[in-house]
């Protein structure tokens, strides 16, 4: 895929793997508006999904300008297909309990807190200002998946169950997040970007010390692994949401403001 | 303090009745009863709204939409808590949401069926909320009166976001505008509603709406405040190029105001008895996001009873 | 909605109708292939949803020839936004258990049956053919609701309260069914078509009879009850049945061939 | 008859075994294996182009996708049928499947991404499994054989149609261009490993070929119809205008046969222990389905014994 179907531009390439994270990650966040366990919840998991769009749309703007293309958020966000995300299976995963929503989101936060800390220093100056602005959101996120995986693991009997069961089923989805590929590769030598391979020990220590303080068990080793977000393989799970997301925009061609 | 005259008198002079002081028990349920069904509206109308997140046409109007669907949220807290200073708990009135004791805002029963709606309840369905929560910050009970101020603030960026959506789509395709004209007509006279059946002349026997003015809970009568919503929205209507649904409705110079034609409240009570288009999906909705969240705040509660229970034992 | 979106032919307007119903009922019913109770229902809905969809397609090409857009079977189905969809709500409400799906098909095959009972006669010869054909098919489709509400209903004690909630559940959306229209007056006083209000005590009483049978009971009047979708006004279900079932399609605009 | 000599005898002379025969039971073992998985195959493969139906982008395309499910579920049945016959019933098969102690084609745990992947599953999946079935119409296993007549039959048509779908794309935009090559790119590799791991030259030591073409169950090894396969295949790829991906592709004058690269097993049997991408989901959505029906059929079984008693209860 690398070859055919992605920006030339190394950059613009590393550039979408992190938009389309946070942009697909938004997309299943806002489905809980309005179905959260408790109001409270609605308005931190609403400001997550607001502080993820805005990473989201500030690095495609980035990317419309670097990929020669000339595509503004929008034309990237709703006019491209499928195979042309380059999101991890992590975040476009359906939309489970709350037990899995926090699980997946400590992995998410736990690895963008440790992208973000590094992409500071990137040579490319807008991704450095956009992670110096989601440092500050992310160590947010981080903290309240925090708070509710200790909560939910050392709370009832029912909900350490239920918070095991959901990290279990995560488990799979983890490893992604922390696999080169050749475009990670190739950024990180550039001074752009960083390898995912050397944010798994930190993230993964701080998910491990909130799993222990929460009574709860690290995964075994799933079965099954997760891959192929990045070059655009995704889950059966995507072209559904991609349907939603893009619809109402595709619908109308010739609009040129909303 | 402590003597029933301190009510009447902080009334009358136009005061502020706080939580410790004393009140009447009449006065008491009925702000408990208004202030819950105006938590439950905020609680229940993110769902309309809600709906469109997922499906914004820009990422812009997106992040827009996501914010005020949260703000909602956050209405619904501050009103939950004024509630809360007259000795009921959340729980409690969410019970009662749930269980049909307590109503909500009857305009969320009809559904959001294009993306304009979005921007016809941001203009016209925040318009006329604002048009009756604009005199309640100056309510007589302090804690509804301060949490009114505050949504209020919200509100009315809510409808200038409303508008200029709508705005928007008043300048794009010919489908865009044929989508906010369509929007128009489906939401004008359920806004027009939102004020209440009439109150005034003949109507003004039996209602609460005297007793609620001389407890200062009200200040203006229904059909006064849907006056002033048709005389603020119809120079609106025009500036976005949009005909409203009402062959009736034309300015009146000797009243000073808008005539418009009569409303249908046939229409009105029996959406409001639960033959409208969406009340059994809101109340599953919220029902079943409630259920399904009920683990998650028993362990939340028994992490807190455990936390508290710690500290206690470190110190003992 | 008639004076300003629907097409301004009454015939055209009328079948529209009936295509609607037929074309968004095959999406609900394609949602159960591989989904269903035992293997033999996959194929016995598979084969529903396939009539259906044949009728549709007839009739929206026949649409297409009499509104003077020169639409075709897809430009009507996949490139129509919701207010122009004219289906009952019946149609488009989200699949529920296989009790719903069996009381939907017993409510709109019934329906189906009297209608095309009257409709061999139409004017328009092309409605009459499709007509002439779907009576066979409905014939089936009526009784092969007609015999899983009587194994549901007289089966075990809890198939019997399933059954019974799911006849309740519908019931709301029954009356829209039998509902005239401006439209429908004006195909009947042309001899095109006929008033759905005639067919009422036919299907009612077919209903009953089944329901009888099942032991169980016709529900009472509902509180509430569906309008509307004649005129394009939609459950919020249906614009996210038209983002899944027109999303590839609108996604490739200078697509002239599939 | 119900002498031990009438098996060999059979098989020996290409005659069929039928049910009411007596034949050893390693045979019949590895038939209903066989047939079991077979089926399995046919209903887990109903997933990934049932995830189309909805989304087909034709109406004429959703009815023949629609009609092509329909048909591997009436195969499901055939072969449950024949497995039926040596002695064993759907609903235990089935708990196998749902169990995990028996597999169906693991080519089915692979996710359809876009549109052309319904084509290609057409084209390259079934044209596979016809390859492996068509011999299997002459199996020495007579209800088994017939089964695979009918099924071979639909099977060499939905592989036309797929066909027919990814030439509509060939003659397409750019785009469908792209998504045909994509899928091509996707599905080459997978579809070889359909004809299971290498079972000539060395590798024929301690396989289950060399026994079951004995008794005439198989009739060709592995790599043989792989063979067969890659040389039917590569012509179509070129009608199509398509690169398969596989740098090692060419014609062998000398062999008269295609040359083609290195197969990647341990992709092959990583995906079949479990770890392929949709391993997990095709089995939790049979489970789900059925448990979901498990009232359903427990209904229509209670239904069936009612009515039968009623009847004796007349008789009586």
């Amino acid at each position: 895929m690398d070859k055919t179907i992605a920006p030339a531009d190394v950059t613009a390439t590393y550039l979408l793997g992190l938009a389309d994270d946070a942009l697909i990650y938004t997309q299943r966040l806002g489905e809980w508006m309005s179905r959260a366990p408790q109001i409270e919840e609605d308005m931190a998991l609403g400001n997550i999904a607001l502080d993820l769009l805005g990473q989201a749309r500030a690095l495609l703007t980035r990317v419309g300008e670097l990929d020669g293309t000339g595509r503004d958020e929008d034309a990237l966000a709703y006019l491209r297909d499928e195979r042309e995300f380059r999101n991890v299976h992590l975040v476009e995963r359906p939309r489970g309990d709350f037990g899995d929503e926090m699980a997946r989101l400590l992995w998410f936060s736990s690895y963008q807190f440790e992208l973000y800390s590094q992409l500071t220093s990137s040579t490319d100056e807008v991704l450095a200002g956009v992670a110096a602005k989601a440092i500050k959101e992310v160590t947010y996120h981080r903290d309240h998946a925090t708070q509710w995986v200790l909560r939910l693991g050392d709370g009832t009997p029912e909900s350490h169950a239920r918070m095991q069961a959901a990290l279990d089923r995560v488990a799979p989805y983890v490893d992604e997040l922390f696999t080169d590929t050749a475009t990670d590769e190739a950024a990180t030598t550039s001074g752009v970007g960083v390898l995912p391979s050397q944010l798994r020990s930190a993230a993964t220590a701080y998910v491990r010390s909130v799993v222990d303080e929460a009574t709860l068990a690290m995964p075994a080793e799933p079965r099954r692994r997760a891959r192929g977000g990045r070059d655009g393989i995704h889950s059966q799970a995507m072209g559904y949401l991609l349907a939603e997301m893009q619809h109402i925009h595709r619908s109308h061609p010739d609009a040129t403001t909303w | 303090r402590g003597e029933g005259g301190d009510f009447e008198r902080l009334v009358s002079t136009d005061g502020r009745v706080e939580p410790r002081d004393e009140m009447p028990d009449a006065y008491r349920q009925t702000l408990i009863r208004q202030i819950a069904q105006h938590a439950h509206s905020e609680i229940i109308g993110m769902q309309p709204e809600g709906n469109w997140i997922s499906r914004a046409p820009s990422l812009r109007r997106k992040a827009i939409l996501l914010a005020k669907v949260q703000d909602e949220a956050g209405h619904g807290l501050y009103l939950y808590s004024a509630a809360e200073t007259l000795g009921v708990d959340r729980s409690e009135l969410l019970d009662k949401l749930h269980n049909g004791q307590q109503k909500y805002s009857s305009i969320f029963n009809y559904p959001t069926l294009t993306w304009a709606d979005v921007g016809a309840i941001g203009w016209l369905v925040d318009g006329a909320a604002i048009m009756n929560q604009v005199p309640l910050c100056r309510c007589s009970y302090g804690p509804y009166a301060r949490a009114m101020i505050r949504v209020c603030k919200e509100e009315s960026f809510h409808q200038r976001q409303g508008f200029e959506l709508l705005w928007t789509l008043s300048r794009g395709t010919e489908r865009q505008r044929a989508m906010l004209q369509d929007a128009a007509n489906r939401w004008w006279w359920p806004a027009l509603m939102m004020f209440g059946p009439p109150d005034t002349g003949e109507a003004a026997k039996g209602g609460h709406t005297e007793q609620s003015m001389a407890w200062g809970i009200k200040r203006f009568s229904n059909d006064d405040l849907r006056q002033k919503f048709v005389d603020m929205t119809v120079p609106q209507a025009d500036k976005l190029g949009v005909t409203l649904p009402d062959p009736d409705l034309r300015w009146n110079a000797e009243r000073g105001h808008y005539d418009f034609g009569p409303i249908d409240w046939d229409e009105f009570w029996r959406v409001l008895k639960g033959d409208g288009p969406c009340n059994e999906e809101r109340i599953a909705h919220r029902v079943s996001a409630h259920e399904e969240g009920a683990w998650v705040r028993e362990a939340a509660s028994a992490y807190a009873d455990k936390l508290a229970s710690r500290s206690t034992g470190a110190v003992a």
